[in-house]
C-alpha cells in the first residue's frame, strides 16, 4: 500500500512525443485506472512506472521514493501483461514462486506463499501443469497470482482481461474487484473498455493523445463529462452527439426541431454539440414526461433483456433504448421522448461542456 | 484439402533426384562393406560380416571412435557456446548499421573454404606461428608450443578450428530463433527481478529449446562425419592422436586401397548417424 | 583420336609451358588430340585409381614412382616393354634414367619424363656465421654445424624435418631416405619391407641425437615439406634435405641467400635417392597407340629437354642432358654431376602399400623425436605395422 | 506521511540514460574484442595475401607488412582461368540455392500441409541419405554421375550438390512453413487458389526469411565443396573456386600470396550478398496477418 | 442468396466424433448464427460448409447443388476468419483483389469492385497499406472486404469480432448486421458471444458437444428456453440458477424461502433448478409487485446506466440489476423483489425445462 505521484512525465520515443506531461497522484490503497483510445500513451505510463521504459522527463514517486533510476525489481511492484507472459516451460507452481526463489526467500516460506495464494485463486488444483495446458481463463489467474504473490505494494495491469471472452471477462472483472477490496493494494489498471473502468476504478483517468483528458470518479466521470471526448467515450452504446443549431426554443436536429431548455449563454444561430444517452431517448410510451420528437426505426438490435433502437436523424445515427419484450417494426415511425435533464451541451468548436 | 494427388507430386521432384543419385551409391557401400577388396579386385570375394568382425576388432578403429565422440561433442558444444553467446551479444540493443557490420564480421569464418581455413590456422598454430608468439608476448608460455604437432595439445587445437569454423551456422539459427521470443517475457522476469543470466536461463532457453534441440542434432550428425577440415588440418595426427572415424575411412579408402574395410566403417557411422536422425524426428514429432 | 593426359606437372610454375607443347604434338600429329587434364599433386593418386574404378582413367598418366606397386596390385598400368622394344622410338632407351624403368612382375611400366636427385641446399650464410666456411660433407660435420647455426639465435635450427601426419605425409621419404641412402642403408629386400636393420637403426639413431642436441627445427611432427621448404627460403634453416628442382624456387624467391648446394651429407657412400615426373599408359585406355605417340614425343631429346628446363630438372633421357648443360646454372651442374657419379636408388616402387607406409613411418618417427619410443622400438614397429598392411 | 523531495528533474533523467550508454559502451566493447578476435585469422589472410612469400615466415610475425605486395592480386586477376573459376563458382552456388529452394520448398510444403502415405517414411529416406560420409560414396556416386552423361560438366557439380542440399533444405522450409498459420492455405482456398498456387503466392511472401538464411546455407555449402568438385571434373573450365585454391598448393611449395589473395577476392561477393540478405534472415514473421 | 440444407452431418477425427448428426435447414437470405461453449463443434460445421474439413457423413446442400465433394472455390461461398488471415504480404488492395485476380476478371471490373467495396467499409484510405500497419479494426474491416469483394451467394463467419474490443466490436456488429439488410446474402455465423447472436440473428442454432440443442429465434431462444443449458448460456449477466427445493408455497433458496407459484406438476420436495435473469431481481422499491426477500449486498459493480448487485443466497451468488443511479452500500442487507413472471423452472436431473 503506497501511493503513486506522477508528476509531469514526458516520454520521447525518438522525435515523436508520446506523453505530453502527465500529473496523476495517486492515494494508498486506490484503484486508479487509465481508460482512452489505442496509442494514446496508456501502456507508456504504466511500463514507465514499472520501470520498463526510460524516462525522458519528470518524476515518478511510489512510497516514499523517487523511482526514476531504480530497476523494475527495486520498485516494489508487480505487473500483468496482457497476453499474460507466463513462462511456457515452467509449471504453474514455479510460474508464481519465480520471482521469491530470485529473492533467495527460503523453499518453506515460498512454498506456503505459493499455497496459500493459489487457495485464493482456486488454482490449487493446477500447480503441476504447465501454462499451455490451461484455459485463457486459467492462465489469467496465473498471471495475477504471480503478481500477487510477491505481496507488492503497487500492483499494474495492462489489459488484462481483453484476451478473454465475453462471459469470462464478466467473471473476471468480478474477482478482480473482490481481490482488492481484500488485499487493498495500490493498482493502476490500463484498459480501453469503459465497462471495466466503470466497475473497477476508483478514479479513472482519461487518456488521449498523450495527455490526460478528464480524471475522476466513475460516477463523475459518467455523469459530468468535461468535455464531448469524454462523454462519447464513455458508455456502451455510446452517447449519442448530434451537432444542432440552437433556434429560440429549443434545438434544430437535423429536419427536427426539439422544444427544450437549452444552457443559458446560449444564443439562438449557435452551433452546439447536443449529447444524450440511449437509455434517455426512449419510446415516448416508457418516458411520458421527456421532449418528444417522430423519427423513423432504421435498425432493432435485440439484446434480451432490452432493445437498442437506431434512428436517422437528418445525417445522424440516433440510438434509443427499449424494454427486451417491446415489440417494434424496423421501417415504423416512431414518437421519441428525449430525457432533457440528462442532456449535455458541448462547444461545437473546441469540445468543452457547457453547463 | 481435397486433392489426393498433390502431395506426392509435390515430393516426387525431391525423392528422385535423391533417389536417381543416391540410392545406388548408398546400396553400394553396404555392399562393399560385405565383400573382400572391392575395387582393387575385379572379383571380389563374398564374406559376409567378415570386415565387421575384423573392424570390431581392430583397436585402431575403437581409438578413432573415442576420438570422434571426443571431437563432436567438443566441437558441437564450441559451436552452441559461441554460436548462442555471440547471438545474444550481436542481437542486443545497439546501432542498426553496427549490429549488420558486426554479424557479417563474425559470420566470415562459414564462407572460406577448408583448404584455407586448414592452412591458415596451420600457419597461425606452427611454432613460430603469430598464435605462440602473442602467448609468450602475453607471458603465458615460456616457449612455443607445437599445438599441431603435439598429441596432448592436438586435438585442442583441432576443436578450436572447427569451433571457429562452425559456430556461425549455430549463431544465424539461433538469431533468428532468438526474434521469435516474446518481448513480454523478458519484461515480466525483469520484474520478478531476473538479472542477465536469469532470463537467459529461465526465459531464453527454455524458449528456444526446440530450435536448439533441433540444431544440435543436424549439427552433431553433420560434425560426426566431418572430413576435410580434420584430414588437412591434422591429417589424423601427430601419430593417430587426431584421428576420427571420417579421417580412418578416408585412409582406408584411398592411402590403403582397402575400400570395403572403409565401407564398413561408413555403414557404422551411418548407423550411429541413424540413431541420432531418430532421436531428432522424435522430437520433432513431440513438437508438432 | 583423341587422348587424355593426367598429370600435376601444369599446376606447378610451369605457367603455359605444357598447353604450348600439347600444341606443337597437335600440329605434329593432326590426327590426335590431347586434352591436358591438371590435377593438384596431392590429389593425382586418388583421382588414378577412382577414375580407373569408374573406367573413365586418362589414356597417358603423370605417374611418381612410389605409386608403382599399389597401380600395379589394380591393375591400373599398360606393360610397356613392347612399346620400348620398337624400332622407330625417337630415343634410346638405354639413354633414359634408369631408375624408373627396373622392372617389377617382370616389365617395365613406366619412363621418365624428368628426374630429379636428392639434395641438401644450404644457407652459406647461416654456416658461417656459425663459424665454418664449407658446407658439411659427412654426418659428423653436419651434425656440428646444424648444432652450431641452432645456437646463433632464437628461431634459427640447424635443419627441419618435415614430419607432419598432414596428407600426404610422406616427410620421411623426403628427408629419412636420402639420408639413409647416403649411409648405404636400406629399407627393402627386393619386394618385401626390411626396416629394422641397423643401417636405418643408425640413421634414425643419428636424427635423434641432432634432435636432442637442439640442432632440429622444432614442431617436426607438424611441419609440412611445404613449410619445410617455406623456412629455409626464408632464410630459417641452415639445411634442407629436398630434391634438387626445388634450388630454382629458393633462388628466385629469395634472391639475396647465400645459397649452394651440395649431396646429402655421407659417410662416404655415393648413393642418392632419386625422384622424377614419370609417364605411364593406363590399362584400360582404347587408344594406347596414340598414348604411346605421345610418350615417344615427349622422350624425344629436343622436347624431353625442354620440358626439363621449364620444370628446372634434369631430363629423364640422359641424351637431353647436353642440351640442358648449355644454359645451366652452377647448382645445376651440380646436381648433373651428382646424375652422372653417384648411385640412384629408389625403393618405394616395389614396396607394397607405400602411401601407408609413409604414414606407418611418419608416425613412428613422430614417437620418435618426441622421446616415446627407440630408434630400435621405432624400427621395430614400423616393419612390423608395414609388413602387417601389406598383407 | 513524510514530504517528499522533488528534483529538479534532468539530474535522474541524465543517469538513467548514462547506464543504458554504459550497457551499450560495454556491449560494444565487447562485441569489438571478440570480433577481432574471431575475424583475427581472416585478417591474417588478408596479411599473407598482402606479402611476398618470403615475408609470410618472417620472425616475429607481422600483421601489416612494411609494404604491400599486391602480386599475388594482381597475378590472380590476370590470370582468365581465376576468372572462370570464379564464375564456375557463382554459377554452381546460385544454381544449385535455386533448385533447392524450389524443389525442397515443394517437398517441404508436402511435408507440412499433407499427411500422405508414407509421409514419415519419405522423410526417413530423405534425412538417411545426408548420413554416410560423403567421402565413401564417392566412388559409387561418381559411378552414377559418369552412367547419366554429365561427368565433367557444371551440370554434374549441380545435380551433386543438390543431393546434398535438398535434405537440409527440406528440413529446415518446412520447419520454417510449419510456423505459417493453415489460416492462410484455407483463406487462399476459398480466394480460389490451387495448391502451388497456395504455397507460391501466399506462403512464400510469408517464409522470406526461412527461405534467405536456407539460401545462405545452401549456396556456402556448394562454394565450399572440394572434394567432388575435384573428382567430378577435368577441363579447367568447369573446375570451381576450391579447386583452383588446391591447385595453388604445388609439390615444389605454396604460393601463399596468390591463394589468399585468390580466396579474398573470391569472398567478397559472398560477403556482399551476406549483408544485403541478412536484414531478411532475421525478421518479423507474418507480421500483421492474423492477430497475435 | 442460396439456401443452405444441413443434413445428418457427421464429423469424425479419428475416433473421436465431433459432430452427431446436425440438420440445420436455412432459408436464402438467412443469417443463422451458431454458437455454443469452446469445442461444440461450430467452426467444425462451418468448415465442413466451406470445404475445408471433409465430411464424414451427411449432406451439404448450397442452392440447388449437394457440394459434398466440392473445392471451397467452386461452392459460392466466402468467408471471413476469426483471425482474419490476410496475407501479410500484400497490401490491403490486394488482399481483396486477390480472389478476383485468380478468376481472371479483367483488371479494370476488378478495380471498380474493390473501390465499391472500400468505400462501403471506409477503407478507402488504406488501401495501399499492408495488414502490419493496421490497427485491429481495420483489418477486421479488411477481411470483410475481402469477403463482400466477391459478391457470394453464401457468407461464412468464424467469430469475426472476437478479437476487437468492447467498441469496435459493438460498432462492427451493427455494421455487419447493415451490410445484411442491404446485400441480403445468406449468412452462417459463427460466435460464442450470445449479445452478437442475439442482435444478428434471424435463426439462432445452439449447439453443445456436437449436438443442437436448440434452434430457433433470437426471441424464442432468449425468453423460451429448453434446457437448463440454453437458459444459462443466453444472457449477459447469466441467468441466475439456483437448485432448489419446493415447498409447500414456494421454494428455498438456501436458507431464504420464497413464497411463489410454482408450476403444475411439481410436488413439496422435488428438487429443481430455479432460474431468473438478473433484470427480473431488483431492489423492492424498483418493482413492488414481485416476490420479495431481504438479502446482504456483497458487491456492487456500476455499469453506467445500471448497477449490477451480487448477493449471497446460501452457498449461490445472486445477481441483480438497479439504475446506473441508484445509491446503495455494499454489505447492506437489501430487499429484494423478484419478478416471477419470467421465472424458469429446470428438471435438476436432465435440465428440461419444467412448463
Ligand atoms: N517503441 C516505440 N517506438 C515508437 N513509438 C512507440 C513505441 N511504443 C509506443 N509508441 C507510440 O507511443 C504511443 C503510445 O503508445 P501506447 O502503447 O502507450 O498506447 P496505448 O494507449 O497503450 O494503446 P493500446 O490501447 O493500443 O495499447 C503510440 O502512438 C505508439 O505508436
Ligand atoms: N483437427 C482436429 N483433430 C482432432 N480433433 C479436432 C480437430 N479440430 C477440432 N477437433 C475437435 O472437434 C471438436 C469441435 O471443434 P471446433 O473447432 O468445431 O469447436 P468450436 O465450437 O469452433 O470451438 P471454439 O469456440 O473454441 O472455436 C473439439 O472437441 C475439438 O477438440
Ligand atoms: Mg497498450
Ligand atoms: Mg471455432
Amino acid at each position: 500500500m503506497s501511493r503513486i505521484e506522477i508528476r509531469n512525465l514526458v516520454k520521447m520515443y525518438g522525435t515523436h512525443q508520446a506523453l505530453h506531461g502527465i500529473n496523476i497522484s495517486i492515494q494508498p490503497g486506490e484503484f486508479c485506472v487509465l481508460v482512452g483510445p489505442s496509442g494514446c500513451g496508456k501502456s507508456t505510463t504504466l511500463r514507465m512506472v514499472a520501470g520498463l521504459e526510460t524516462i525522458s522527463d519528470g518524476e515518478i514517486v511510489i512510497g516514499e521514493r523517487v523511482v526514476n533510476g531504480l530497476r523494475p525489481k527495486e520498485r516494489g511492484i508487480a505487473m500483468v501483461f496482457q497476453n499474460y507472459a507466463l513462462y511456457p516451460s515452467k509449471t504453474v507452481y514455479n510460474n508464481m514462486a519465480f520471482s521469491l526463489q530470485l529473492s533467495k526467500m527460503p523453499r518453506a516460506e515460498i512454498d506456503r506463499r505459493v499455497r496459500e495464494v493459489a487457495e485464493i485463486l482456486e488454482l490449487t488444483q493446477l500447480l503441476e501443469r504447465k501454462p499451455g495446458a490451461l484455459s485463457g481463463g486459467q492462465r489469467q489467474r496465473v498471471a495475477m497470482g504471480r503478481a500477487i504473490v510477491r505481496d507488492p505494494e503497487v500492483f499494474l495491469f495492462d489489459e488484462p482481461l481483453s484476451n478473454l471472452d465475453a462471459k469470462l471477462r464478466g467473471q473476471m472483472r468480478a474477482e478482480i474487484k473482490r481481490l482488492h477490496q481484500r488485499l487493498k493494494n495500490t493498482i493502476i489498471y490500463v484498459t480501453h473498455d469503459q465497462v471495466e473502468a466503470m466497475t473497477l476504478a476508483d478514479r479513472i483517468v482519461i487518456m488521449r493523445d498523450g495527455r490526460i483528458e478528464q480524471q475522476g470518479t466513475p460516477d463523475s466521470i459518467f455523469h459530468d463529462p468535461d468535455t464531448v471526448f469524454v462523454a462519447g467515450f464513455m458508455g456502451s452504446p455510446a452517447m449519442n452527439l448530434i451537432d444542432c443549431v440552437v433556434t429560440p426554443d429549443g434545438l434544430r436536429l437535423g429536419e427536427t426541431d426539439l422544444v427544450c431548455t437549452t444552457p443559458e449563454g446560449l444564443r439562438a444561430g449557435d452551433r452546439v454539440t447536443f449529447g444524450i444517452r440511449p437509455d434517455d431517448v426512449r419510446p415516448a410510451a416508457d418516458l411520458p414526461n421527456g421532449v418528444h420528437a417522430t423519427l423513423p426505426v432504421d435498425l432493432i438490435e435485440q439484446l434480451g433483456t432490452e432493445k437498442l433502437l437506431h434512428f436517422r436523424a437528418g445525417p445522424h445515427d440516433l440510438i434509443g433504448k427499449t424494454g427486451g419484450r417491446m415489440d417494434l417494426a424496423e421501417g415504423s415511425a416512431q414518437t421519441l421522448a428525449f430525457d432533457m435533464a440528462h442532456a449535455f451541451f458541448f462547444d461545437a468548436d473546441t469540445g468543452r461542456r457547457i453547463r | 484439402m481435397t486433392t489426393r494427388g498433390a502431395p506426392y507430386l509435390f515430393v516426387l521432384p525431391g525423392l528422385v533426384i535423391l533417389g536417381a543419385l543416391l540410392s545406388v551409391p548408398l546400396y553400394k557401400v553396404v555392399e562393399y562393406s560385405l565383400y573382400d577388396n572391392v575395387i582393387v579386385e575385379h572379383d571380389p570375394t563374398y564374406v559376409g560380416f567378415g570386415n565387421y568382425t575384423t573392424l570390431f576388432s581392430d583397436p585402431s578403429y575403437w581409438s578413432a571412435g573415442f576420438n570422434t565422440v571426443v571431437f563432436t561433442v567438443g566441437s558441437v558444444l564450441g559451436h552452441m557456446i559461441v554460436g548462442i553467446g555471440l547471438a545474444l551479444l550481436v542481437n542486443a540493443d545497439i546501432n542498426a548499421r553496427a549490429r549488420t557490420f558486426f554479424r557479417s564480421m563474425l559470420v566470415l569464418p562459414w564462407i572460406f573454404t577448408a583448404v584455407v581455413v586448414a592452412l591458415n590456422w596451420q600457419l597461425l598454430l606452427n611454432p613460430f606461428g603469430l598464435i605462440n608468439y602473442v602467448l609468450q608476448w602475453l607471458g603465458l608460455i615460456s616457449e612455443p608450443l607445437d599445438w599441431l604437432g603435439n598429441p596432448d595439445y592436438a586435438m585442442w587445437a583441432l576443436l578450436l578450428i572447427s569451433t571457429w569454423r562452425g559456430y556461425p551456422f549455430i549463431m544465424v539459427s539461433f538469431l533468428s530463433g532468438l526474434q521469435t521470443v516474446p518481448k513480454e517475457l523478458y519484461e515480466a522476469a525483469e520484474i520478478d527481478g531476473a538479472g542477465f543470466w536469469h532470463k537467459f536461463w529461465h526465459v531464453t532457453l527454455p524458449q528456444l529449446k526446440p530450435v536448439i534441440y533441433g540444431v544440435a542434432l543436424l549439427d552433431l550428425i553433420w560434425t560426426f562425419q566431418l572430413f576435410p577440415l580434420v584430414w588437412l588440418s591434422t591429417g589424423g595426427g601427430p601419430g593417430r592422436a587426431t584421428e576420427v572415424l571420417s579421417t580412418l575411412t578416408f585412409r582406408l579408402a584411398f592411402v590403403d586401397f582397402q575400400f570395403s574395410q572403409a565401407a564398413t566403417v561408413a555403414v557404422s557411422i551411418l548407423i550411429i548417424s541413424a540413431a541420432f536422425t531418430l532421436l531428432y524426428l522424435r522430437n520433432e514429432a513431440r513438437r508438432v | 583420336g583423341e587422348i587424355e593426359w593426367l598429370q600435376w606437372f601444369a599446376a606447378e610454375d610451369t605457367t603455359g609451358f605444357y598447353d604450348k607443347l600439347v600444341a606443337d604434338f597437335e600440329a605434329q600429329h593432326p590426327d590426335i588430340t590431347v586434352k591436358l587434364v591438371t590435377q593438384p599433386f596431392g590429389k593425382v593418386r586418388e583421382s588414378i585409381v577412382t577414375d580407373n574404378a569408374i573406367g573413365v582413367g586418362s589414356d597417358v598418366l603423370g605417374l611418381n614412382m612410389p605409386w608403382t606397386k599399389e597401380f600395379l596390385d589394380i591393375g591400373i598400368l599398360e606393360p610397356l616393354d613392347d612399346y620400348l622394344a620398337r624400332e622407330d622410338n625417337s630415343f634410346d632407351t638405354a639413354d633414359l634414367i634408369e631408375a624408373p624403368l627396373g622392372k617389377i612382375d617382370g616389365k617395365t611400366w613406366m619412363v621418365p619424363l624428368n628426374a630429379f636427385p636428392f639434395v641438401m641446399h644450404v644457407n652459406m650464410e647461416l654456416v658461417r656465421k656459425a663459424g665454418f666456411d664449407a658446407p658439411p660433407s659427412n654426418w659428423e660435420e653436419f651434425a656440428a654445424q646444424a648444432k652450431a647455426i641452432s645456437a646463433l639465435q632464437d628461431g634459427i635450427s640447424g635443419v627441419g624435418m618435415p614430419f607432419s601426419s598432414q596428407p600426404p605425409s610422406n616427410g620421411p621419404i623426403l628427408t629419412f631416405l636420402p639420408l639413409l641412402y647416403a649411409n648405404g642403408g636400406r629399407i627393402m629386400d627386393g619386394t618385401t619391407p626390411n626396416f629394422d636393420n641397423p643401417k636405418v637403426v643408425e640413421t634414425l639413431q643419428f636424427l635423434k641425437d641432432m634432435n636432442d642436441a637442439g640442432s632440429i627445427a622444432p614442431g617436426a611432427a607438424s611441419r609440412t615439406g611445404g613449410v619445410d621448404l617455406e623456412e629455409f627460403i626464408a632464410g630459417r634453416t641452415g639445411f634442407l634435405i629436398s630434391p634438387g628442382v626445388h634450388s630454382s624456387s629458393i633462388t628466385s624467391r629469395n634472391p639475396d641467400l647465400d645459397y649452394t648446394l651440395v649431396r646429402v651429407p655421407s659417410n662416404g657412400e655415393k648413393a642418392y635417392r632419386v625422384h622424377g615426373w614419370e609417364l605411364g599408359i593406363s590399362a584400360d585406355s582404347d587408344n594406347k597407340e596414340d598414348a604411346w605417340t605421345l610418350v615417344n614425343y615427349l622422350l624425344s631429346p629436343e622436347v624431353n629437354a625442354k620440358a626439363a628446363v621449364a620444370a628446372n630438372a634434369l631430363p629423364g633421357n640422359l641424351a637431353a642432358l647436353d642440351v640442358v648443360r648449355k644454359g645451366a646454372d652452377k647448382t645445376l651442374i651440380k646436381q648433373i654431376e651428382i646424375l652422372e657419379g653417384d648411385t640412384p636408388v629408389e625403393e618405394m616402387r616395389q614396396s607394397p602399400k607405400a602411401a601407408g607406409s609413409w604414414s606407418v613411418m611418419t608416425e613412428e618417427l613422430q614417437a620418435m623425436l618426441r622421446g616415446d619410443k627407440s630408434p630400435e622400438e621405432a624400427a621395430a614397429a614400423v616393419q612390423a605395422r608395414w609388413l602387417e598392411l601389406a598383407q | 506521511m513524510t514530504e517528499i523531495v522533488w528534483h529538479d528533474s534532468p539530474g535522474r533523467v541524465v543517469n538513467e540514460e548514462r547506464r543504458r550508454r554504459w550497457r551499450q559502451l560495454t556491449v560494444y566493447a565487447a562485441l569489438t574484442a571478440i570480433t577481432f578476435v574471431l575475424v583475427f585469422p581472416i585478417l591474417w589472410m588478408v596479411s599473407v595475401s598482402l606479402k611476398p612469400t618470403t615475408e609470410t615466415f618472417s620472425l616475429p610475425p607481422r600483421l601489416i607488412p612494411d609494404e604491400l605486395h599486391w602480386g599475388g592480386y594482381a597475378k590472380v586477376l590476370a590470370d582468365p582461368k581465376f576468372r572462370t573459376f570464379l564464375i564456375n563458382s557463382y554459377v554452381v552456388g546460385l544454381a544449385v540455392t535455386f533448385l533447392s529452394l524450389v524443389i525442397g520448398t515443394l517437398a517441404a510444403f508436402a511435408f507440412s500441409r499433407y499427411r500422405f502415405l508414407g509421409d514419415r517414411v519419405a522423410k526417413l529416406f530423405v534425412i538417411t541419405t545426408q548420413m554416410v560420409p560423403t567421402i565413401t560414396l564417392l566412388i559409387p556416386f561418381f559411378g552414377v554421375i559418369v552412367f547419366l552423361g554429365v561427368y565433367d560438366t557444371l551440370w554434374g557439380l549441380i545435380l551433386t550438390y543438390l543431393t546434398f542440399a535438398l535434405p537440409y533444405s527440406i528440413v529446415m522450409m518446412n520447419g520454417y512453413l510449419d510456423t505459417i498459420p493453415k489460416d492462410f492455405d484455407e483463406a487462399a482456398a476459398i480466394d480460389g487458389c490451387t495448391p502451388l498456387g497456395v504455397l507460391v503466392r501466399v506462403l512464400l511472401p510469408v517464409a522470406m526469411p526461412g527461405i534467405i538464411s536456407t539460401a545462405v546455407y545452401t549456396f556456402l555449402l556448394a562454394w565450399n565443396e572440394f572434394l567432388f568438385a575435384l573428382a567430378l571434373t577435368r577441363s579447367l573450365d568447369v573446375r570451381t573456386v576450391p579447386v583452383g585454391i588446391s591447385m595453388m598448393v604445388g609439390e615444389f611449395g605454396l604460393k601463399w600470396d596468390e591463394m589468399m589473395a585468390f580466396s579474398v577476392i573470391g569472398s567478397l561477393p559472398v560477403l556482399i550478398l551476406f549483408m544485403l540478405v541478412q536484414r531478411f534472415v532475421v525478421g518479423g514473421l507474418s507480421a500483421g496477418g492474423v492477430k497475435g
